[in-house]
């Protein structure tokens, strides 16, 4: 075991290295996903089930998606981009760290081993068997909710920044359509899967919603125009239903006067309600980040800032 | 026995795995890193699978079939985003 | 052991990821960079000894919270990076 | 009645008006009205029953304060509230004047004013994290909406380093948490945990501070920003950073002496900057720069335990967020009345503006220190307390600061009272735009005279 | 039984394992785009199968090898379909193949 763990930490070392190493983009890309790929194999070692399968959700779904789409909308139009002649040298950073590492190393391990919060002690007031899924929605929900405020705020970013010009397409052909049937269907069946068995296993709303979001992603690619490329009356609901569902949850307890503590006996409902919603929101957040936005409205400059 | 066998397959596939990696590093062109992310994804399942079977957490197949329905989701981005008709991959 | 080399790991990730940011003046690269230094953190958080047996939920969670959030920020980062770069300026 | 209610309200009231107004867009400006009204509410509401039962502190969920996430008011904390509510109001107000309905801008707001309070009520380190993640996403977006490149590139500058910033917090979070097991900042308090904790988490709170010499994002962002947004940022989003550094520095108090020299930096080149810069709007960033110096010598000075300076830097919070609200709103209509910012040239905009002038020349008495203003009380407790620990150069630089700050100052409002007549705008300045600038600055004002009553609730906090 | 069960584990998990190297040798050392796809598809679909049903063998829950199953076609369509549309675009681009 060990032997297979000290390879896959030297070959992630080495594409991190690889990838912050050279100044071409579509490399460090590349590269960038191959590391998330690996990270979720590391996560899986440590036993960190639920971040496995978030980064294998998000790596190889999303994010290597949204960083070629921006590559592209980069290269349509730095057209003539100055590329510096070469990188500085990574090598003398690749020594700090690895002897910052090494302090670090013997800083935490001297450490005397500390508690951690009695989760497995509270587990069953929380109302789910997934000790994860009871610090998110239960224990520490707050921070949950602020978080899916924080995808809320990126795909309302993504409008304000203003429309993406459409690319020239490529067509799908006959085979990419035929992968479509059969990949999404199965997207969308795990990701109803992931969020059922949150409750009492690794899964929940954030796998879930990258599952989907890496489906609308394929559609979006495939489709011309995809479904997010033009306003449709479904987006700003399916953008927000999460955000609400939850900041209704935590008013309704907080006029209980106790705030974010869900009703007992009910609990597994209120937290399935929540993730349910989280999930469909999260999809369409990543989808809309991925296909750029619709503007919301003609920005109104602020005169007298013009160029200086 | 077969545990300590699965266990040497993973290791065999990871060690495939930083062959692949060595195209994308010093690879001449895009589709070829693209191909080798490509395979890197399916190296990375057959790492799960193969851990699977070694430790019996059978999660680790969830995690695998994740990997697997979202293989392609790079490759068709790079293809409809990167390598477009007439333009060709460039690597900048 | 397997916890320890993968908090060597995430140690070296994480200091490597942040000096690289500032040695870049590429806005992708530069985002591609603070990514890894916050996988690197959060990798070390999930591999430094805790406390009982097993996994600490709590750790997974916050590492979970903090890998959504960064996807959301280096999103917008990139649309406002491509969008800089459509007015012609550069990052 | 529980104070923690109203103030887990403060921070849940913009969630709820924010996804009104991305839903329902075309009712945006008044539901925005109608939220900041609620939210004022909601503060007074916690500033009362502090002043009236004490500091309180509970945990979300009803779990115990090992697993949840604690909040806590106390006086410091209801004032950093009270200053969010106000000036989110008069930020409000002026945006209704100045955004059309259909803006991100209103959504946008919204939620950084939740993100705002929620630091401002949070007990919880990595709860902070979050917090200031959905801050630092939402203030770099805003700066942007004005759409030119100069915006853009200050805009994503700013983001890029709120997200070091964050990650640094975040690596000194993870230290103190696998040191102690705990992520409640009372708990860290207690346990003391190792030091590099401190300095990681307090470093990238300093970047977000924009704290010299990690401050070269903020004059370009500030300046750049749309009018109200502008002073929101100044006003309210450095603050945030700030009151977590406060409550970081209570559990890593060795980076006091840090922050001192640090803080002595800022008020010096930020004033020398303020002194040579040609814009209007860049003179005012440059002046928070210079602020966020006397506040961090101020922090520094109460965790070391300097007799009054913990009133000295709540109040100088309080006040310099309503001043310079205040300072930036009326820049704002300066701008719109004469299409730039350029200084003195645009100054011919303000001279017929009995209103504005009289804006920033409340706003500028209290920023340089100036009786009677609340700056004036601030600035009067930060020296009594620096004087008091015998800190005679920390004295010099804080009563010297002063006058540095009321040369700039001066600059802005020199060729404000030339008596020739004042040039027409070229946009129509709503009243509104005008009046919500002078309100801050008259209530920057009367906070020099209600000081009894905030020095009890001050006294709160310990 | 258990021994020929044994025997048929290792067959399949070594023979995956060596599709496996073969492919990524193949990418390394195969001449051109075509050949190189020709070899990473055969990892993709032999390999990953003979490792899978290796697996299921060893596990032998039926719910489990319900899902190595479904992996399995999903490689092998993710597979299909990437290198399809690689090819096709490299032959539009007129790259000729490979000729000794």
């Amino acid at each position: 075991m060990v032997v297979l763990d000290a390879l896959l930490a030297l070959v992630l070392a080495g594409v991190a290295v690889a990838t912050l190493n050279g100044l071409r983009r579509f490399r460090a890309v590349v590269l960038f996903v191959v590391f998330g790929l690996l990270l979720a194999l590391i996560w899986a070692r440590l036993g960190a089930v639920d971040l496995a399968l978030a980064e294998a959700a998000i790596g190889a779904g999303v994010t290597g998606a949204l960083l070629m789409a921006a590559l592209d909308r980069l290269r349509r139009t730095e057209s003539s981009r100055a590329v510096a002649g070469s990188a500085p040298s990574l090598w003398p950073v690749v020594l700090v760290a690895l002897a910052a590492a090494t302090v670090g190393m013997v800083a935490v391990l001297s450490l005397e081993p500390a508690g951690r919060p009695p989760v497995a002690f509270h587990l069953g007031a929380s109302g789910v068997d997934h000790p994860v899924t009871a610090v998110l929605l239960a224990f520490r929900a707050w921070d949950t909710l602020l978080e899916v405020a924080v995808l809320v705020a990126a795909g309302v970013a993504v409008r304000a920044v203003g429309v993406v010009p459409s690319p020239p397409s490529t067509e799908a052909g006959p085979l990419q359509a035929g992968l479509l049937r059969l990949v999404v269907p199965v997207l969308v069946v795990l990701a109803v899967y992931l969020l059922w068995r949150g409750s009492h296993a690794p899964g929940g709303a954030f796998q879930a919603g990258a599952l989907l979001a890496a489906a609308g992603v394929l559609v979006q690619l495939t489709r011309v125009p995809g479904p997010m490329d033009r306003p449709a009356l479904w987006q700003r609901p399916a953008e927000t239903i999460g955000l609400a569902v939850f900041t209704a949850a935590a008013l309704i307890t907080a006029a209980l006067d106790v705030p974010l503590a869900w009703p007992e006996g009910w609990s597994k409902l209120w937290i399935l309600t929540i993730e349910a919603g989280a999930a469909i929101s999260i999809a369409v957040l990543l989808m809309r980040l991925f296909a750029g936005g619709a503007p919301v409205a003609a920005a109104t400059s602020d005169p007298g800032k013009g160029r200086s | 026995m077969r545990e300590a066998l699965f266990l040497v397959v993973a290791a065999v596939i990871l060690f495939s795995i930083l062959l692949g990696l060595v195209r994308v590093v010093f690879g001449n062109e895009p589709v070829d890193r693209m191909m080798a992310a490509q395979l890197l994804g399916t190296g990375g399942v057959g790492v799960l699978v193969a851990l699977a079977a070694a430790t019996g957490e059978a999660v680790l197949v969830d995690v695998a079939l994740v990997f697997a329905a979202l293989a392609s989701v790079t490759v068709v981005a790079f293809i409809h985003r990167i390598w477009r008709v007439g333009e060709g991959p460039r690597d900048d | 052991m397997t916890a320890a080399i993968f908090l060597f790991l995430g140690l070296f990730l994480a200091v490597l990821g942040g000096l690289t940011t500032f040695l870049r003046s590429d806005g992708l690269h530069r985002i591609i960079s603070l990514n890894i230094a916050g996988s690197g953190v959060f990798l070390a958080l999930m591999a430094a000894p805790g406390g009982e047996e097993g996994v600490d939920p709590v750790a997974q969670a916050l590492v979970l919270t903090g890998i959504v959030v960064a996807v959301a920020i280096s999103g917008v980062a990139l649309v406002l990076l491509a969008r800089l770069a459509e007015l012609g300026g550069r990052s | 009645m529980n104070p923690l209610l109203p103030a887990l309200v403060a921070a849940l009231l913009p969630l709820v008006g924010s996804i009104l107004v991305w839903l329902v867009p075309s009712w945006s400006r008044a539901l925005a009205v109608v939220t900041a009204a609620g939210v004022l509410v909601a503060a007074l509401g916690v500033v009362n029953r502090v002043a009236l039962d004490g500091a309180a502190m509970m945990t979300l969920g009803g779990w115990p304060e090992t697993l949840g996430i604690g909040i806590a008011v106390d006086g410091v904390g209801a004032l950093f509230l009270l200053a969010s509510a106000v000036v989110g109001l008069a930020a409000t107000a002026y945006g209704a004047g100045y955004f059309p309905a259909r803006h991100p801008f209103w959504t946008l707001w919204l939620l950084l004013w939740a993100a705002l309070n929620a630091v401002f009520i949070t007990a919880d380190a990595f709860n902070a994290y979050v917090a200031l993640e959905l801050a630092g996403l939402t203030a770099a977006v805003l700066v942007t909406l004005g759409g030119e490149r100069d915006a853009m590139a200050a805009g994503l500058r700013y983001l890029l380093v709120s997200l070091v910033g964050a990650t640094l917090y975040l690596a000194g979070v993870a230290v103190a948490y696998t040191a102690t097991g705990t992520l409640s900042l009372n708990a860290l308090m207690a346990d003391s945990p190792p030091m590099m904790a401190g300095v990681l988490a307090l470093g990238g709170l300093a970047l977000k501070a924009a704290l010299f010499p990690l401050h070269g994002w903020l004059p370009p962002a500030h300046a750049r920003a749309p009018g109200p947004v502008s002073a929101i940022l100044s006003a309210l989003v450095v603050k945030a950073a700030l009151y977590l550094a406060w409550r970081w520095l209570e559990v890593a108090p060795v980076a006091a002496e840090a922050f001192i020299l640090l803080g002595i930096g800022a008020v010096i080149w930020g004033s020398l900057q303020a002194l040579r810069v040609g814009r209007l709007k860049a003179i005012i960033a440059w002046s928070t720069v210079a602020q966020m110096g006397y506040l961090a010598v101020g922090l520094a000075l109460a965790v070391e335990g300097a007799a009054g300076a913990a009133m000295g830097v709540a109040w100088l919070a309080l006040t310099h967020a309503l001043a310079k609200g205040a300072a930036f709103l009326g820049a704002a209509s300066v701008v719109r009345a004469a299409g730039h910012d350029r200084w003195p040239l645009a100054a011919a905009h303000l001279r017929n503006r009995p209103v504005l002038v009289l804006a920033f020349g409340l706003a500028a008495a209290s920023l340089a220190g100036l009786p009677p203003s609340g700056g004036f009380v601030a600035k009067w407790y930060l020296l009594d307390a620096a004087m008091g620990a015998e800190r005679w150069l920390l004295a010099a630089v804080i009563a010297g600061g002063g006058l540095l700050s009321a040369a700039y100052l001066y600059r802005i409002l020199h060729p404000a009272l030339d008596p020739r007549p004042g040039a027409e705008a070229s946009h129509p300045v709503p009243p509104v735009l005008e009046w919500s600038a002078l309100g801050l600055a008259l209530l920057v004002t009367a906070f020099g005279v209600v000081v009894p009553w905030a020095r009890d609730l001050v006294g709160v906090a310990a | 039984m258990t021994e020929l069960l044994d025997a048929a584990v290792l067959l399949l998990a070594v023979t995956g394992a060596i599709f496996f190297l073969g492919g990524s040798l193949g990418l390394l050392r195969f001449p051109d785009v075509y050949t190189r796809l020709h070899a990473l598809t055969k990892a993709d679909n032999v390999g990953l199968g003979l490792l899978a049903l290796g697996a299921a063998l060893h596990l032998g829950d039926p719910w489990l090898i319900g899902r190595l199953a479904l992996l399995w076609i999903l490689v092998m369509a993710a597979g299909t379909v990437s290198c399809h549309l690689l090819a096709r675009e490299a032959h539009r681009e007129g790259r000729t193949s490979w000729r000794r």
